[in-house]
């Protein structure tokens, strides 16, 4: 009894090596990379990739809390949306009402946090579908973001800001280590806390699981609501980065962050998937969009080749299974 | 007919962009004083849009239209519809094909040309240069080739690269930033407006190297970081609120009878450097 | 007329059909019978082209053939009315029972009037009054079962085969369904019969085939045999011995869950019942009597208009499983597939999917250690046959996984676990373990209620059984009453108590 | 046996009229259009309905062929840019390569189609979920008509194809007739011909149609290229209003196309729904912009209204079940 299942065990291991929903993900990686090396010379030095990490940060946090909403069965079209009001409305504060920057920011995260719960509120008790709720509420968003700044970008942020966006620990961005904290984080949550297992189980057969006991409308809320509080922290990278407050930021940048979660080999209807491959999936768009920009590559044929990679690694994905 | 009962309807290309922002509150401030009123749309970038805005204002019996077209070609069937409807139309900032009255716009040739002579000149005269380019529409269109014949007067600088920023704060930086990784000799870099600058300009400012950077429009944003020096050293200002203060006033010259107004206008356009940033503003 | 022979079928590693034989000749009503699992619905499947069998030989007429979809058996003259529902909820029943064979008219158009008029025909014919032009899913499930059959008799088949047609009819239905069949017999057509009700096999069919566990174990006429033989052919063994004996329950134990009133639709019957310690009360009715709705009304997964219950006397609301759960009422919900198990989720996670609060770890992570362990406590307990803790439910066979739906509760302090069905699909050895395992836990002093549609399980295991009919309990038998006799009189001619 | 049925069927005719999916609908039209009537002078007139209908032909042939996809249960996020494609494609042909302007504009419903059936085969042969295949064929046609045009709108077509766009039958628009057949077509092709009803019972119950001989790849490969089709002849309109070929005319059309399918009480999940619900939700939409626009509602607030009334609808409709 002993030894049988450890050999097992091990053996599953290995295969789950080859058969985990990583190990297509980081193929590709790692294909796309050879390729843009082959390609450009500028590609393989160490500060273009702290260079790609950094353009990668935003899309890729907002993909965090894509993931926990996509395993769940769900999807969040709100993301770029809250993230740019949150934007705004820190900035605004900081500016237009003399809040200091910390509890401003704070403030935005706290916003974007009510819109996840409203997502979250609308979806787990009003059992009204996803993909409607989060679009209604982007356009929400959006119109109460340009109300709420006029139409003009704010600026004037105290300089410091700017370290959310560009400053460094070492060599390393801030940005970059703000991400891979979050995703330390996710990962901690979705597999090592009853939390975690209890969003799989919902993606995975929501009624089994409320039948069994799971609390599936307050899981439903909180995953709504970390999906809102990672858009509130992508915001603070933002508003870094540009220096201002921008309601009309991440316009298209839901669909990134689905792209990076999916092609990270999250499945689209939930209940399998793990967040270190949408970190893998966001990499490889935010290669995607470098190196095809390192090789002078035309903008339109970028569209093109970027929907077809994808189009391309669901297709093999799919077969993988 | 009172001027006080005057309709007077504006459909813009976007409203998210302070250019078109000052252009509203001149137009509001206008009206204001003797007492029309105003109806604003938003097209959002949408051509479509655009038609259905300008056919919902006729619904209301504007006297006059002021199109800021999303796209020249594409609005000509609401600009028919409005002439068919006895409505004085004036194009603003860009051109509308069909039968306007008149055209009030920046010499925006005039503008990449001053710009890029600008960025040429502060880089003295030689090296990598890039463009930010923006949405294809005429005025951009028209930015870029003053710009590349600004440069084509210096031997020694080299065009070599040419991105899309889509005007956007956000993809600018992320295109630049690129830009900068793949050329890493890029001395200076012209950006169509003073959005894609403002995202260039934390780009470069990100990458620690010295690149100089010009742009148009004049927004305060960019007035102000000229102001702070640095690397952007040049805008060369449009003047919007002025751009509809023309408009609309030749549209009640024309309305009082006037037949000899002129049918387009070209506003002059003026470089905004270091020296005289602080005194200046929309 | 048909003719199959040694026909096989392994689902991956599970062996379902080992070598199956099967006469049928025109003009007879062949039943097959066999235990649940035997495989006769996948036989079926294999007969009209929707499962490929990995061996045997498919005769029609002495013509071998091999359907490749089930319209290409249709085209054979093959109709075939399956256990699963195969109905288009939103559409109505004229377009499910022309669906894919709809009339059509020079211009490619439907044919509604003439589609309408023959379904009309078809109806009538089979006795019941169903309304056309309302979506089956706001039917009853009789009506959506005639549905289902007179969708089989617009193809106008030669070879009929019903799946266990009869499981949600009451025996004046049936009786029109087997004029039906008679007449059809008249006519010609060869039908197989599946029903897990005896009587009615000796009622109306000619010959019966017995399957065993999927192997082929005879065929002969009604006529020479009795019903006891028949079991003994299906079963391998005398039945009786798969109870275990009841214990003495003492009738005064404290009654540990009281529903007093439990209403599920305006104007539908207000239930009550009571639960003591360490008992087993069975739930028995039809199919479609509205013994699950109750049960989750009762658990607030499902809408009712009232339920009023209390637990030891402390009356309680639950608007969310979860809060039952707190409370102490475990459900083994009826669908095992759909309602109990997380499909992607290894064995380890199902088991502890509810327990987390007993494997915390600084109070916010999984102990896993502690989990495992608990958990590979919790499989022994209930026998569950796997290969480790980590294997996918879904590559184990339906005892095992019903196992380890039940296994999640073990861990757990409860004091009402609610059984549904809670054999369905599974074998005799596995069946006779889960009736231990009730008794075990009774013995533990949790009480069970068991719905159940198979009487002598109801009969064999419980101490006191509400018999449900429309919605609502007609009757509650305990004691020397439990038979079957009295609750099926119950069940179909039970009167309700409307609410006042 | 002769009189009941009759009687039973009146009966729940009434009661189909009032549970009817369309119920909800038309009375949120009514009282939108009341609401509109009482803010603004020039709504309810005739030149003003026919301007509404004008606006919303586009959009309402779209969602046409979204309610198609929709009823099998799935989505077709590439309307927009296979319109935009079409008739950028169209327009180039007229005016760069001199083909006769009806073929052009075949050539561009051709296109369309074809789009169609490539999102429908990948869906339904290659089993990939709806969302992210016609996201990705999305972003391939935005990126093959800039590459095509040069990024620039292509103008200087023949004046009589504006006849598409802004000509008139009598005193009807001609892209209103248009619609209105479309609209008529759909209606005979779901309710009146087999393949109506296989289209419900796909997005019904799929495993059971499959099992009754419905021939469901086909029909899903089908109702995606009806898509294809209707984004074509939306692009012919596009291009007789706009005059000429604009690759990035119909960003986010197709969330409009969502949106007036939904409003028309057709299930996102699908299975259910009735082509006419489409057509009140895409006026419903329209008359909402046209209405916010004669108030001469501040541009930013309108999307918040927007939004707020979709979530309301959609809110009161699944309650109305
Ligand atoms: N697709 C499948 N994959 C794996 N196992 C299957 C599949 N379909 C059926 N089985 C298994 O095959 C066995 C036979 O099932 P089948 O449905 O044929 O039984 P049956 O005789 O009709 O039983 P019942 O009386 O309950 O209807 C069961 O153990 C079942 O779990
Ligand atoms: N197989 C089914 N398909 C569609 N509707 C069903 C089905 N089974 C039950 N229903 C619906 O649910 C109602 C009550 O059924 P419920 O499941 O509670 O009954 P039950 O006595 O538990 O029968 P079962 O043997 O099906 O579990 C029925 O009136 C019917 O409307
Ligand atoms: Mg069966
Ligand atoms: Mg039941």
């Amino acid at each position: 009894m002993g030894n049988a299942p450890v050999r097992a065990s091990s053996q599953a291991r290995w295969r789950a090596l080859i058969h985990s929903p990583l190990a297509l993900p980081l193929a590709g990686l790692v294909v796309v990379s050879l390729l843009m090396g082959l390609a450009s010379d500028n590609f393989f030095t160490v500060s273009n990739w702290l260079n790609v990490l950094r353009q990668v940060s935003i899309v890729g946090i907002l993909a965090v809390g894509m993931t926990f909403v996509i395993l769940t069965g769900g999807i969040d079209l709100s993301v770029g949306a809250a993230m740019a009001l949150a934007g705004t409305l820190s900035a605004g504060l900081i500016v237009n009402s003399g809040l200091p920057a910390p509890l401003a920011l704070l403030a935005g995260v706290a916003l974007a946090v009510g819109i996840g719960l409203l997502n979250g509120a609308l979806v787990a008790w009003g059992r009204m579908p996803a993909i409607i709720v989060t679009l209604a509420t982007m356009g929400v968003a959006r119109g109460v973001g340009l109300i709420y700044s006029g139409g003009y970008p704010i600026s004037g942020l105290p300089g410091w800001i700017s370290w959310f966006g560009v400053g460094r620990i070492g060599m390393i961005p801030v940005p970059v280590i703000l991400m891979l904290v979050v995703y330390a984080l996710a990962w901690v949550l979705l597999q090592r806390t009853p939390f975690g297992r209890h969003v799989y189980a919902i993606g995975g057969n929501e009624m089994a699981a409320r039948l069994s006991g799971v609390k599936t409308t307050r899981i439903k809320l909180a995953v709504y609501a970390i999906s809102g509080f990672t858009s509130g922290l992508a915001a603070i990278i933002l508003t870094g980065r540009l220096m201002s407050g921008q309601p009309n930021a991440g316009v298209g940048f839901e669909l990134d962050a689905i792209a990076a979660v999916v092609l990270g080999g999250t499945a689209i209807a939930g209940g399998r998937g793990l967040v270190v491959g949408t970190l893998i999936g966001a990499v490889l768009l935010g290669i995607l969009n470098n190196g095809l920009n390192l090789m002078g590559i035309n903008p339109y044929l970028q569209d093109i080749i970027r929907g077809v990679i994808i189009l391309l690694a669901i297709y093999i994905a799919r077969e993988w299974r | 007919q009172e001027l006080s009962k005057l309709k007077i309807g504006m459909s813009f290309q976007e409203m998210n962009n302070p250019y078109f922002v000052s252009m509203k509150k001149a137009l509001d401030d206008a009206a204001k004083s003797f007492g029309a009123k105003v109806i604003v749309t938003d097209a959002a970038h949408n051509v479509a849009k655009q038609i259905a805005d300008i056919e919902d204002m006729l619904q209301q019996n504007i006297d006059i239209l002021l199109i800021n077209p999303t796209d020249s070609a594409g609005v000509e069937a609401a600009v028919k519809a409005a002439k068919a409807r006895n409505v004085i139309v004036v194009a603003v900032d860009a051109n509308a094909s069909g039968p306007v009255d008149m055209f009030v716009g920046s010499k925006n040739k005039d503008a990449g040309y001053q710009s890029c002579r600008a960025l040429a000149d502060a880089i003295g005269g030689k090296g990598e240069v890039a463009i930010l380019d923006g949405i294809p529409v005429v005025p951009i269109l028209q930015r870029v080739e003053g710009c590349k014949q600004a440069l084509g007067e210096y031997k020694d600088i080299k065009l070599v690269a040419t991105q899309n920023g889509r005007q956007d704060r956000s993809v600018a930086l992320g295109v630049v930033e690129n830009m900068i990784q793949s050329r890493p000799n890029l001395k200076g870099i012209f950006s169509v407006n003073d959005g894609g600058a403002m995202g260039a300009l934390a780009a470069i400012q990100g990458s620690g190297k010295d690149i100089k950077l010009t742009s148009v429009d004049g927004a305060p944003e960019a007035v102000k970081a000229i102001a702070d020096g640095g690397p952007f050293i040049e805008t060369t200002a449009q003047f919007p609120r002025d751009q509809v203060r023309v408009g609309l006033a030749m549209a009640l010259a024309k309305k009082w009878g006037a037949r000899v107004v002129p049918k387009e206008v070209p506003i002059d356009v003026m470089p905004v450097t270091k020296k005289n940033a602080a005194g200046f503003s929309w | 007329m048909l003719q199959l022979t040694g026909i096989k079928k392994n689902f991956g590693p599970v062996t379902v059909l080992r070598g199956v034989d099967l006469q049928v000749r025109a003009g007879e009503v062949h039943a097959l019978l066999g235990e649940n699992g035997a495989g006769k619905s996948t036989l079926m499947k294999i007969l009209c082209g929707i499962v490929t069998p990995d061996g045997g030989e498919i005769r029609i007429d002495g013509q071998a053939c091999r359907f490749a979809s089930y319209h290409e058996a249709i085209a054979a003259g093959v109709g075939v009315v399956f256990q699963e529902f195969s109905l288009i909820p939103y559409l109505d029943a004229v377009d499910n029972m022309f669906l894919a064979r709809e009339l059509r008219s020079s211009f490619g158009l439907l044919q509604r009037a003439a589609m309408k008029r023959r379904a009309a025909q078809i109806i009538a014919q089979l006795g019941v009054e169903i309304p056309l032009d309302v979506p089956v899913c706001k039917l009853s499930v009789a009506q959506q079962q005639f549905v289902e059959i007179a969708k089989a008799l617009a193809l106008d088949a030669r070879l009929l085969v019903l799946d266990e047609p009869t499981a949600t009819l009451t025996p004046g239905e049936v009786e029109h369904l087997f004029k039906v069949m008679r007449g059809l017999r008249e006519q010609g057509v060869a039908i197989i019969f599946i029903s897990h009700h005896l009587e009615e096999i000796f009622e109306i069919c000619d010959r019966i085939t017995v399957l065993r566990d999927g192997a082929y174990i005879g065929t002969c006429a009604v006529s020479e045999v009795d019903q006891s033989r028949l079991v003994e052919m299906m079963v391998g063994r005398r039945i009786e011995n798969c109870f275990p004996p009841k214990a003495a329950a003492a009738p005064e134990s404290d009654v540990v869950l009281e529903v007093e009133a439990l209403q599920l639709k305006r104007n539908g019957p207000v239930s009550r019942f009571r639960l003591r310690r360490g008992e087993i009360l069975g739930f028995a009715g039809l199919v479609g009597s509205g013994r699950t709705e109750t049960v989750l009304a009762m658990l607030g997964a499902h809408p009712a208009v009232q339920c009023k219950l209390s637990m030891r006397g402390v009356p309680l609301r639950f608007t969310d499983p979860a809060q039952a759960l707190q409370a102490g009422i475990g459900l083994l919900p009826e669908s095992r597939k759909e309602q109990g198990l997380i499909t992607s989720f290894p064995i380890l996670h199902n088991i502890s999917l509810n327990n987390y609060g007993k494997y915390r770890a600084a109070g916010l992570f999984l102990d896993r250690r502690r989990e495992a362990e608990a958990t590979r406590i919790a499989m022994q307990r209930v026998r569950v046959k796997a290969p480790d803790a980590q294997a996918r439910v879904d590559t184990l066979s339906g005892g095992n996984q019903q196992k380890v739906v039940i296994a999640r509760w073990i861990n757990h302090n409860m004091q009402v676990l609610i059984f549904d069905e809670p054999t369905r699909g599974i074998d005799v050895g596995a069946k006779a373990e889960i009736y231990q395992l009730m008794r075990e836990f009774t013995a533990q002093g949790y009480s069970i209620i068991m719905i159940s549609s198979e009487l002598p399980e109801v009969v064999g295991m419980s101490d006191r059984v509400c018999v449900f009919k429309g919605g609502g309990i007609v009757a509650t038998v305990e004691g020397d009453a439990v038979t079957a006799e009295e609750i099926m009189t119950h069940a179909t001619t039970g009167r309700l108590h409307h609410a006042a």
